[in-house]
């Protein structure tokens, strides 16, 4: 008995890979329905788009995901791009790397109905497509938002309606980003040069690095999954990543279970060791 | 002319970055008053000593002694965009150091890395290690791999080599986002002895929770300096601590400061 | 046709790159190359693309000096010569020079100063609450910074301080830790709602499984003999 | 002389670049920052060709493993296969007026192999995240039962289920997020910024010179 107890701090890991693949798939293909409550970050970008975003107002959403990340990032994009399409803004779509513009045709379908062809594109949404150079083109972007001269279909940008007065990072009411890397950039050459805020759309593995730019610089920001499902509730519209909260309670749990199951094998063997 | 466009104001301060010039600045002045202070040998200062650079040499030793290779990743980390160049540049050193061991020891080295402007550099620095170990003949150029720019494709090109070399000590220092686990933990199947370094926060945790030794942010970039003993390069060290004081005092003048209402230090540091 | 062709080699892909969870194998291996050759052509073509992207403009409009950038970068190759590797220094050297550039004193406003300013905040307020965390941010910072200290060996005050600076940052590295689970699993589920829900995926799925049994099984006799 | 060559003048080139693009970072001043953009720009597409150097290594590695039937040739043959369709599928494209972010073929080559590529191998982190969970977070000593603690909390508090057990836990992580793991994310920054200031300084002044591959003797 006590050697099994022992054994328990070395379980073969393919064990633990095995039944994470089991807890994971369960509710996947059948659905349990834990509720879910709304955090501080979320709520306060939430507050900030409901508080400062007016009928006209221009908000850049800005697709840095891959597809690695969309699996958290896309439902937070689908989310945010919903309730601003609601409150009227304008919103810029651009991509801050090649991949990410097809999330970007994503969301335009699914809260527009529509790409190019919809009647309010150009009016109430652009797609600008891809922005090379890293954080050299962020900066000239910043600089000067026509410097890319044409949307992704080729229409050139200053004969669009929505681009009406706006010039440079300045105009922005809040410029937020779907990204699985980093937001510093964006907050070093949006936030600090011109006051725009950032709004975070983060993987959650990012979450620790954008605390310390909230609330101040990155007014609110929506962690991973989770992030995506209570924003999803908040509009009132529960979509693909309330479904997968479930799986992330029971594989939570299975970790947890784990780490207690060899603290006390470590325990048992060191007291014994002591004897 | 010069003269002139500075009193007519065509050039000035981009706003709000005054002040981390003149730190800049300050920094310079710091290093060359210390460089000074080394030269005339008034005053030398000594680095801490870092356990996590003494075991680099142990894993060595013991993958000399079972006969194993030493793998060493330079990781995602490139030298043209942002915050990855300087632990780049620190683990570069350290490479240095850690191809000399190997060629000394007859150790085979294994290298990869990400970005393939690497390519040049790594390849030049092991073979010099194994130049001046005088064992030119030894250095296998094909050992220093490019696996991929593709971050996850680099990932799964290192775990399968880790899986078929089967090394007895590897070491990840640099630049690493979420590989950072998936390269540890292949280590860690088959045994190897770890030490890794990133100055990257998010990813320090899982290098804490996976491998032996972790040399935390700063402790990457200085051990380059702590290895090399070079007076220059201890000198800097020193400078830096220098500024951490200058920091620390910031902060807690600044905050005491603020109880009291006063905004002073927040506003000079802004400028 | 050609949709279902790339669901299928996607969750083959898949389910191979899975197995190294049970042990490196061939399935594995040849995943790993295609994937490693795939993503090298297609990194390549897309490095030209970008050159392309920059330098296409101004040579249209006969500012012929963006061939500098591009004869400069092709000096590169002299790195294959023996006797003038050296040549390959001075485009690197610009590369490098460009590199510390462009970051020095943008980290030092966002990643320093900034951090800082946001640190100073007020010991005393009126709420106990928010008292209590500033106190814990203001010296949770400056300990933790001190624990950085190489130039003095970590004895008296600095020994302390250093020693609670370490624990705010394992506390730190354990939370970063936790919160990141949740984003680790979202990618098992993104992966896992491919395969079960995609057609014609999960075809690949009893496959997968059947040469996985095969595998061990073989595996099992070998040991046996 | 050619060590003035082959390490003062690269070496010299590097400072003067970076001051350059120092100034150009915190002045005002249109028609230097034009100039300091067009040669970021320029250095950009330097950095660029230094794929071909490493697809030539790359392809000669593997080029010489299927020569020699060493092990694993079956697989390097594959990867430079794949690896020589997909440069041909990009530039056959190109050279009859399709770019490759139109070409339809290479963008399946992507959706093939490189999606699920990128999104498996990311995903194994799922497991290995757990594993290492299981084998670190043991409370050894203080310091390690501190990780483990803050680690459980923060994982117990993120999840619906974990707010079942119990109801403080979402606010008792998202206090020690926005307190301690702020502490520590700073620190972290700013202590690295240290370093690098003292590392940009020293690779300015020509002390640090391990991006310069190899140095000669004396050199």
């Amino acid at each position: 008995m006590s050697e099994a107890i022992i054994r328990l701090q070395e379980v073969d890991p393919r064990i633990l890979y095995l039944l994470m693949f089991i807890v994971i798939s369960i509710p996947l293909l059948r659905p349990i329905g834990l509720p879910i409550s709304i955090s501080q970050e979320t709520k306060s970008l939430y507050d900030f788009i409901e508080k400062n975003v007016k009928p006209g107002s221009v908000v850049v959403m800005d697709s840095d995901m891959s597809p690695s990340t969309a699996v958290e990032c896309l439902p937070q994009f689908i989310a945010v791009t919903r309730h601003l399409a609601e409150k009227g803004a304008r919103i810029i779509f651009i991509a801050s790397r090649a991949v990410g513009v097809q999330f970007i045709e994503i969301t335009m379908k699914e809260v527009f109905g529509g790409g190019p062809e919809h009647p309010d594109y150009g009016k109430k949404f652009v797609n600008l497509g891809y922005r090379p150079g890293g954080s050299v083109g962020l900066r000239s972007f910043a600089e000067d938002v026509y410097y890319m001269k044409t949307d992704v279909y080729g229409n050139d940008l200053t004969k669009l309606p929505i681009m009406e007065g706006v010039k440079n990072a300045a105009d922005f009411t809040l410029y937020c980003v779907a990204t699985g890397s980093a937001v510093d950039g964006y907050v070093m050459l949006i936030t600090d040069p011109y006051g725009t805020p950032v709004g975070g759309l983060c993987t959650a593995v990012l979450a620790s690095r954008v605390y310390p730019y909230w609330p101040e610089k990155v007014v609110g920001f929506l962690i991973g999954l989770r992030g995506g499902a209570e924003y999803e509730l908040l509009i009132g519209k529960p979509g693909r990543a309330v479904a997968a909260m479930d799986a992330q309670s029971l594989g939570h749990m299975l970790i947890i279970v784990f780490v207690v199951l060899g603290n006390i094998g470590y325990f048992y063997s060191s007291r014994r060791r002591k004897q | 002319m010069i003269t002139e466009v500075l009193l007519y104001g065509e050039i000035s301060f981009k706003e709000g970055y005054a002040f981390p010039f003149t730190l800049f600045i300050i920094t310079l002045i710091v290093f060359g008053l210390t460089l000074m202070l080394i030269k005339r040998n008034i005053f030398i200062p000594r680095i801490r000593r870092l356990p996590a650079i003494d075991a680099i040499d142990e894993a060595i030793g013991r993958a000399t002694e079972m006969g194993r290779p030493v793998h060493y990743c330079i990781g995602l980390g490139d030298l043209v965009s942002g915050y990855d160049v300087p632990q780049t540049i620190a683990s570069l050193s350290i490479l240095r150091h850690v191809a000399r061991r190997c060629a000394e020891y007859d150790t085979p080295l294994i290298v990869t890395f990400r970005w393939p402007g690497l390519q040049l550099i790594a390849t030049e620095v092991v073979r010099q290690a194994y130049l001046e170990a005088g064992k030119p003949e030894k250095f296998k150029p094909e050992n220093v791999i490019w696996v991929t720019s593709r971050q996850f494709a680099f990932a799964s090109g290192v775990m399968g080599i880790i899986q078929r070399e089967k090394p007895a000590a590897s070491f990840l220092l640099g630049y690493f986002a979420a590989e950072s686990l998936l390269i540890a933990e292949s280590g860690n199947l088959i045994g190897a002895i770890q030490v890794a370094g990133t100055a990257n926060s998010y990813q320090i945790p899982f290098f804490v929770a996976a491998c032996d030794y972790t040399l935390i942010s700063e402790e990457l970039m200085t051990a380059g300096a702590y290895i090399s003993k070079d007076p220059h390069q201890i000198g800097t060290v020193f400078s830096q601590d220098v500024l951490r004081i200058i920091s620390i005092a910031i902060l807690l003048i600044g905050a005491i400061l603020m109880s009291f209402g006063l905004k002073t230090v927040v506003d000079l540091i802004r400028m | 046709m050609k949709e279902t062709i790339i669901t299928l080699i996607a969750a083959g892909m898949t389910l191979a790159l899975f197995s190294y969870l049970w042990r490196e194998n061939r399935a594995y291996r040849i995943a790993e190359h295609l994937y490693i050759g795939v993503a090298a052509g297609y990194g390549f073509v897309y490095s030209m693309d970008a050159i392309r992207r920059i330098v296409e403009k101004p040579l249209s409009e006969g500012r012929y000096e963006w061939y500098i950038p591009i004869i400069l970068g092709l000096l590169f190759l002299f790195y294959f010569s023996r006797k003038y590797f050296w040549v390959y220094r001075y485009p690197m050297a610009i590369t490098v020079g460009a590199g510390i550039g462009v970051s020095l004193v943008y980290m030092l406003k966002t990643r320093f100063i900034e951090q800082i300013r946001y640190t100073i905040v007020p010991l005393v307020t009126g709420d106990p609450m928010t008292t209590f965390n500033n106190i814990v941010l203001v010296f949770g910072v400056a300990t933790a910074l001190s624990y950085f200290f190489a130039s003095a060996e970590h004895k008296g005050v600095l020994g302390v301080s250093a020693r609670i600076g370490r624990y705010v940052l394992m506390i730190a590295f354990g939370a970063s830790f936790g919160v990141t689970v949740m984003a680790r699993i979202s990618l098992l589920i993104g992966r896992l709602q491919f395969l079960f829900f995609t057609e014609p995926a999960y075809y690949m799925i009893p496959v997968a499984i059947a040469l996985l049994a095969y595998a061990i099984y073989r595996e099992h006799m070998q040991k046996k003999k | 002389m050619s060590k003035v060559y082959a390490r003062d003048i690269p070496l010299a080139i590097t400072t003067i670049v970076a001051i350059f693009i120092i100034l150009d970072g915190v002045l005002k001043w249109p028609e230097y920052n034009a100039v300091a953009r067009s040669v970021t720009q320029a250095a950009s597409v330097i950095a660029s060709l230094t794929i071909l150097i490493s697809v030539i290594a790359l392809a000669r590695v593997h080029a010489y493993r299927v020569i020699r039937r060493r092990p694993g040739w079956i697989e390097s043959s594959l990867l430079l296969t794949v690896m020589f369709i997909t440069i041909l599928v990009g530039f056959g494209y190109w050279a009859i007026g399709i770019l490759p972010g139109e070409n339809e073929l290479l963008s399946d080559l992507y959706d093939a192999f490189l999606t699920p590529g990128d999104a498996t191998i990311f995903s194994l982190l799922c497991f290995f995240i757990a594993s290492a969970a299981y084998r670190a977070f043991r409370a050894r000593n203080f310091e390690s039962a501190l990780l483990l603690a803050s680690g459980i909390i923060v994982m117990l508090g993120r999840i619906p289920l974990g707010e079942l057990v119990w109801g403080g836990f979402p606010s008792l992580a998202f206090w020690l997020l926005n307190i301690p793991n702020k502490a520590g994310a700073r620190v972290i920054m700013i202590s690295a910024t240290l370093a690098t200031v003292a590392l940009y300084i020293r690779t300015l002044l020509g002390y640090e010179r391990g991006w310069m591959g190899r140095v000669r003797e004396g050199e």
